[in-house]
């Protein structure tokens, strides 16, 4: 059974029509890289399958349940976690704050009021992990809104992956970053895969050679092609619709 | 919408040690040894009861302002809803103590804010789900309407209300507790101090509990709240009834201590006044909200004795607080506090000190001012009373008076401008 | 924070007690007197003030100075309670009120406690204006003595004038929806129906209490019922805004009212109110006696505000009358003086009767005029009056069963 | 039965639209610049204030005219030294901003004018009756108003389609981040739709003070109705706004013009209500004044944009 499996997925805002008809199964464990032009729908798409909006038609299953038109939060609490573009995290909260309250679902602690949070084992113990883990110790009581940018898309990629989700979604999380700290990203991003079905959107195309199991391309709406970084590097459709404007 | 006159300081971390109970002890011990230095000063302890009754309101506002980003102007339904229910349980305790017998015959008076509390929070129950869909201005909106209607219902149902003149009851009734008899305003105390140290502890423990720390986030990014798996409407709702129960507790408070309840309580005065003791304050500091209690009753209930324009200070001190110090007086107690810590006071001390006086000198030149023009206006043959010194509007010096400290204040804030750039 | 704190309780307490030092015998009114109310408690406050000087040259209550004390309480029965503690530490023993029977209950109740619970410092809480007419039935308190009329007794005063008036046929009932006003309605209704069983009673209309900004609507029901006479407890800004919305649309039947001459109103009415709003009080804007007269003019010359509501005065003479004949100024001897006493007034002889600690006295009906040969607040116009109604008219059963201190 | 009818319905209508007045100020403050201005009702008052004084030295119409210019340069001023230096931390204190403006708003007003109302009336000439009706009266200075009103309806429509100004303001309304980066003035564009704004309130507040009355609590009872039309009607919609103000207009004096209770319109339902009962004796008159409030508790549940608005607030 594969991890996530896509039929027929269309959006509509109004007349214009954004994901036309989207099919796509990712398998278990699988890195899968959404790629394509600006304004193809990459966006909506991830925001179609976390649930922020609901599609206008087809089907989206996660490990075979029914999850299109759930609620976020339900959708969270099957397993499918995902990360944000633009930074979104509790700016006045502290870094530690931010993780910890990211871990409650799992530890079904969120609106637990009779004991104090820092009692919550489970979610301090994963909490602390998952600090180590984007390496932000230093930074443990800082308010979030005050971090450099490239902590804080660590940041985000931690809160997205400290509810220990099967499936999870980042959307751009190299954007704006230096060499180094792209470099950093990507060992983040493969130790966050292991074990985990990974959705990745991305422009830096060095990334996704390198970390994506397959990719799949996505123009106006469509998936074009899918398949193995070799396969799309020679896909001839992929070279007009996409890479060929670079090439020319 | 941006967070920052709610934005907390820069936390310490947060350890459970001994270091922690400091606050407390020096609370408690504050709350123990004031009845010492107020001995025999019965309006003493009349003010300080209602300051503890309105530190506890102000808290459970601030849980939803402060804490959980909703703006409320509706708080004191739950204030007022409390009071009533503790006065009719109170009621309810001289019937059945008289008859000596019945469930209410062997509660104390002194547990009605428990009553309050519940009452309270039973309201939020009933009543909050379809308000906490959003926050920021709908949720204003509509607990501005809430607010309005519970006002006009609570002139419309005499039974339950009392009409106009309210409901009444005695608190010196039921099975006596601690030898505190409750006759004077010092016994009262003891009754106050005790609900408002658990009042204020409780709510300080929510912070820390997960749930605190979810109405932070809801209050920071609802978007995002979801997307960790909780809807952000569930987690207001739990905020608003949380809110709620610890408003209906002050308001528990205030029927044992007034012994009388009124459907004013229930009406958009004394939710404002919620609100303007929490961000006088401070939103983003705890004991923020604390800090506006004290200072906004004082001025309440003291200056009207000493000039005709109390409201007009107290509305300026609110304009000035949100324009000039938007973290209210408790962010600038944390702000000294911050720097004594990190060891940083000396530099900054000079600094401060100059613009409090620069600034204290505006406020004595718009006093001044104001009584001035007060007196030119209202005509009246008397001197305008300031700060022990006579001012005459008909002539000039006063408005003298007033030219001089405006201006050296004015100087003196440029002058302490231009220093903190060259330290900054 | 906390030494902030401390130094201002300390300097605001400090400045409450060094009030008192002098051979004085303090009144502290509590009512409002700064915010949206304060046009009801200041007039009160200039008028206590202003005759307090007469009382003191006329050798003061007991031989002490009489001196009025203004505490603020925003209408607000719990800051009125805290206004209450401030002026019994102060040494402050008899208390005057006027503005809300919330706020009348609340003091009735808290110095009802207070004397109980602290025996020796005893506090006489004299009201001037709160009419529920409860205070002097089933709430009565030794403590609580009433220098107005109470409700019903309106009622009673303005419906026996209503009777002889045979032109009268249909009446329309307009009230605030307050407690209050229910109860104006209600003794309008039996009253009317025990002395002119006749009338029909077109309209009983409640509206919310200060908030009607427009009552044009409730002006258009009335003159479609056809109604010759209108009775409205209305008060503030309610009064005037009925009466104005009248004059508009040209309605021309009589509002008999229980505050028409309440401050603000002849300001804004003007000439719309001329034969069109009457009022039940204890008196009126004409000059009869010569005495009184020059004491009116000369309030408003020294003060800026109109002779308010002469039972202020009566207040005062009858505190002193009582205290003089106590020779002493504790309330409790004070009160014991006060239960029975008449005092001759410029109306008419008023009695505070003992069973009930309510004040009898005669009523008067007046009708707004133009021209009048002392205007009130600086406009020509004020109230002439057009019927005495005598005591024995006015006056009330009680239900009161007083308890009273051994 | 008739006469009722029409009254009610001349009468609602001119309530509406004088709320209309009062509200589109707010509307187009609210929309720009997301402030819900609590303070706007003040400037109503100091409207009629400003009239009362102007008056005495210039007579009715000039007043009309000054009265609202300088309430309005006011507001700019407002804007410009308070509620810009607030701006930046946040809605919510732009918001206390405004709360404490009006609590010092009004105390100045109490402080200048005295506690009691003031004598601003009409002119004796607009006493006068306009026609007469089943022996009602309707005065020449209510056709007055209801004509000032839809002047001013005709020209904040021919100010919002017709000038560019109008232009930058609606696509402000619509698209409020996008004027900024277009590269207009918006400070200046904010101080200006501010002091309009509070401009409006005031010419609501010269008309409105004669009509009902001109004193110190006059801005704190109709604060919180202008909000319910401003929600209620949606938001960024002066369309709602007009069709909110109308409603709560309407729905107020028929409210009070019919004679029923809760337990008639109840029964009248098919429910089983005791007539008698503390519920059931209400009558729907009494609930009048409620109903804005009732209105924007029911909206905001369910259909939190509002009538016309296309945004949830």
């Amino acid at each position: 059974m594969s991890a996530l499996s896509i039929k027929g997925l269309t959006k509509s805002f109004g007349p214009a029509e954004v994901i036309c008809g989207v099919d796509l199964d990712v398998a278990e464990n699988e890195v899968h890289a959404v790629i394509g032009p600006n304004g193809a729908g990459k966006s909506t798409f991830f925001n179609l399958l976390s649930g922020a909006f609901a599609p206008t038609s087809g089907e989206i299953y996660l490990h075979g349940d029914k999850i299109n038109g759930l609620s976020p939060d339900k959708i969270q609490q099957r397993g499918l976690s995902r990360s944000f573009q633009v930074s979104n995290v509790f700016g006045n909260l502290s870094v530690f704050e931010n993780l910890r309250c990211a871990c409650f679902k799992q530890a079904h602690a969120g609106y637990v009021f009779w004991r104090p949070a820092a009692r919550v084992r489970e979610a301090n113990r994963r909490a602390e992990e998952v600090l180590e883990m984007i390496g932000l110790q230093a930074l443990r009581d800082v308010p979030a809104g005050a971090l450099p940018y490239a902590s804080q898309r660590a940041l985000e990629i931690g809160m997205t992956i400290a509810c220990d989700a099967k499936v999870v979604l980042l959307d751009e999380p190299t954007a704006g970053m230096s060499n180094t700290e792209t470099t950093q990203a990507i060992n983040l991003i493969r130790q966050v895969a292991e074990g985990r079905t990974l959705m990745i959107v991305e422009h830096d195309m060095g990334v996704v050679f390198e970390l994506a199991d397959r990719i799949s391309v996505l123009v106006y709406g469509k998936i074009i092609a899918t398949g193995t970084p070799e396969e799309i590097r020679n896909d001839p459709r992929v070279k007009e619709a996409y890479l060929g404007e670079e090439a020319a | 919408m941006s967070q920052d006159i709610i934005a907390p300081m820069q936390r310490t971390k947060s350890r459970t040690s001994l270091r922690g109970l400091v606050p407390w002890v020096v609370f408690a011990a504050v709350l123990l040894l004031l009845p010492v230095f107020f001995q025999g000063n019965s309006t003493a302890f009349t003010l300080l009861n209602v300051i503890g009754i309105n530190i506890v309101f102000a808290l459970s506002y601030n849980m939803l302002l402060g804490q959980g980003g909703m703006l409320s102007f509706g708080h004191a339904v739950f204030f007022g809803l409390g009071s009533y229910a503790a006065m009719h349980a109170m009621i309810a305790i001289d019937e059945a103590s008289y008859a000596g017998e019945g469930f209410w015959a062997h509660v104390p008076v002194l547990g009605m804010p428990l009553v309050g509390m519940i009452a309270g929070g039973l309201v939020a129950l009933v009543l909050g789900w379809p308000f906490c869909r959003r926050a920021g201005t709908a949720f204003a909106m509509i607990t501005l309407g809430l607010g309005e209607m519970v006002a006009a219902a609570g002139q419309m149902f005499p039974s339950l209300f009392g009409g106009e003149a309210g409901i009444y009851g005695n608190r010196m009734v039921g099975p006596q507790w601690f030898g505190l008899e409750l006759a004077q305003s010092s016994d009262v105390y003891w009754f106050i101090a005790f609900w408002t140290f658990a009042g204020v502890f409780a709510m300080w423990a929510f912070t820390r509990t997960p749930l605190g720390r979810m109405s932070n986030a809801v209050r920071d990014n609802p978007d995002r709240l979801q997307f960790i798996g909780y809807p952000p409407r569930n987690v207001r709702f739990m905020i608003f009834i949380a809110a709620g129960s610890f408003g209906g507790l002050a308001g528990g408070m205030a029927a044992v201590n007034y012994e009388i309840i009124t459907p004013e309580a229930l009406g958009l005065i004394p939710s404002g006044l919620a609100l303007l003791m929490a961000a006088v304050g401070g939103l983003g500091v705890f004991y923020g909200p604390i800090v506006g209690a004290v200072v906004v009753t004082l001025m309440n209930s003291m200056l009207s004795d000493y000039t005709d324009a109390s409201i007009l200070y107290v509305g300026l001190v609110f304009l000035a607080i949100v324009m000039f110090a938007p973290r209210g007086l408790g962010g600038g107690i944390e702000q000294v506090r911050v720097a004594w810590r990190d060891g940083d006071l000396g530099r900054r001390l000079p600094g401060w000190l100059s613009g409090a006086l620069a600034v204290g000198l505006i406020i004595v030149g718009l006093v001044v001012l104001i009584e001035l023009a007060f007196q030119a206006t209202h005509g009246s043959d008397e001197f305008a009373h300031v700060f022990g010194v006579d001012f005459d509007a008909a002539g000039p010096w006063g408005w003298l008076t007033v030219v001089v400290l405006l201006v050296a204040g004015g100087l003196i804030k440029r002058a302490t401008n231009k220093l903190r750039e060259d330290q900054a | 924070m906390l030494k902030s704190f401390f130094t201002l309780i300390a300097a605001s307490l400090l400045l409450v007690q060094t009030a008192g030092a002098a051979e004085t015998v303090k009144l502290a009114l509590i009512d409002p007197l700064t915010g949206p109310m304060a046009g009801a408690g200041q007039p009160a406050l200039e008028h206590l003030k202003f005759e307090a000087k007469r009382i003191n040259a006329n050798g003061g209550i007991a031989g002490k100075q009489l001196e009025i004390v203004g505490l603020d309480n925003k209408v607000n029965p719990q800051e009125s309670l805290v206004q209450l503690q401030k002026a019994i530490d102060g040494g402050i023993q008899y208390v005057t009120q006027g503005n809300g029977s919330s706020v009348a209950s609340a003091l009735i109740g808290a110095v009802e406690k207070h004397n109980q619970r602290n025996p020796g410092k005893e506090v006489m809480y004299l009201n001037y204006a709160a009419v529920d007419p409860s205070f002097t039935n089933e709430r009565c308190s030794y403590w609580h003595f009433r220098f107005d009329a109470n409700a019903d007794m309106k009622m009673n005063a303005l419906t026996s004038y209503i009777a002889e008036n045979k032109d009268i046929k249909k009446v329309y009932l307009i009230n605030q929806d307050y407690s209050f006003g229910h109860a104006v309605s209600e003794a309008a209704r039996e009253m009317l129906k025990e002395k002119r069983p006749d009338i029909e009673i077109v309209g009983n209309d409640f509206h919310p209490l200060a908030k009607v900004k427009d009552f044009t609507p409730y002006i258009s029901k009335i003159q479609s019922s056809g109604a010759d006479a209108v009775i409205s407890g209305n008060w503030g800004q309610d009064i005037t805004l009925l009466v104005k919305a009248a004059a508009e649309f040209g309605l021309d039947a009589p509002f008999y009212t229980y505050y028409g001459a309440s401050s603000g109103v002849v300001t804004q009415l003007g000439d719309k109110g001329v034969d069109r709003i009457y009022q039940i009080n204890e008196y009126y804007g004409d000059f009869e006696d010569e005495e009184m007269a020059k004491r009116q003019v000369n309030m408003y010359k020294e003060t800026g505000w109109d002779f308010y509501y002469l039972r202020l005065s009566t207040l005062l003479d009858m505190f002193k009358k009582a205290a003089d004949k106590a020779g002493s100024t504790d309330p409790v001897a004070v009160a014991k003086a006060m239960e029975g006493l008449s005092l001759e007034t410029t109306t008419g002889e008023v009695v505070m009767r003992a069973e009930d600690h309510q004040i009898q006295l005669p009523m008067f009906i007046s009708v707004m005029q133009d021209d009048m040969e002392y205007g009130a607040e600086g406009t020509d116009y004020n109230f002439h009056k057009v019927a005495r109604i005598d005591r024995d008219d006015v006056t009330l059963p009680t239900t009161c069963r007083m308890r009273r201190p051994k | 039965m008739l006469e009722l009818v029409i009254f009610s319905t001349l009468n609602g209508v001119l309530y509406g639209l004088l709320l209309f007045m009062l509200s589109s100020g707010l509307t187009l403050i609210f929309s720009m610049m997301g402030v819900l201005n609590f303070a706007h009702a003040s400037f109503y008052m100091l409207g009629a204030y400003f009239a009362y004084t102007l008056g005495m030295y210039t007579g009715f119409w000039p007043a009309l005219i000054l009265a609202p210019l300088l309430v309005g340069a006011l507001g700019s001023l407002v804007e410009r030294f308070g509620l810009r230096r607030v701006h930046a931390n946040g809605h919510v204190a732009e918001l206390l901003f405004t709360f404490g403006l009006a609590y010092v708003i009004d105390e100045l007003v109490q402080m200048v004018w005295g506690t009691v109302a003031v004598a601003y009336r009409e002119p004796s000439y607009m006493r006068e009756p306009l026609f007469t009706l089943f022996g009602t009266d309707y005065s020449i200075f209510r056709g007055v108003v209801i004509l000032i009103s839809i002047l001013m309806f005709i020209a904040l429509w021919y100010l919002l389609k017709k000038t560019r100004v109008g232009m930058m303001i609606r696509a402000a309304l619509t698209h409020g981040e996008m004027v900024g980066h277009l590269g207009h003035n918006v400070p200046r564009l904010f101080m200006g739709v501010f002091g309009f704004g509070c401009a409006l309130a005031a010419l609501a507040g010269v008309i409105g003070g004669p009509l009902l009355a001109t004193e110190p609590g006059m801005a704190a009872t109709l604060g919180p109705i202008v909000f319910v039309v401003v929600v209620v009607g949606g938001m960024g919609s002066l369309q709602g706004a007009f069709y909110a103000s109308l409603l709560i207009g309407l729905l107020q004096t028929f409210f009070v013009a019919i004679d029923a209770s809760l337990a008639d319109v109840f029964n009248a339902l098919g429910a089983n209500l005791d007539p008698y009962g503390e519920v059931g004796r209400i009558s729907l008159a009494t609930l009048a004044p409620m109903t804005p409030f009732i209105l924007l508790v029911l909206i905001l549940i369910f259909r939190p944009r509002g009538l016309m608005g296309e945004l949830e607030p």
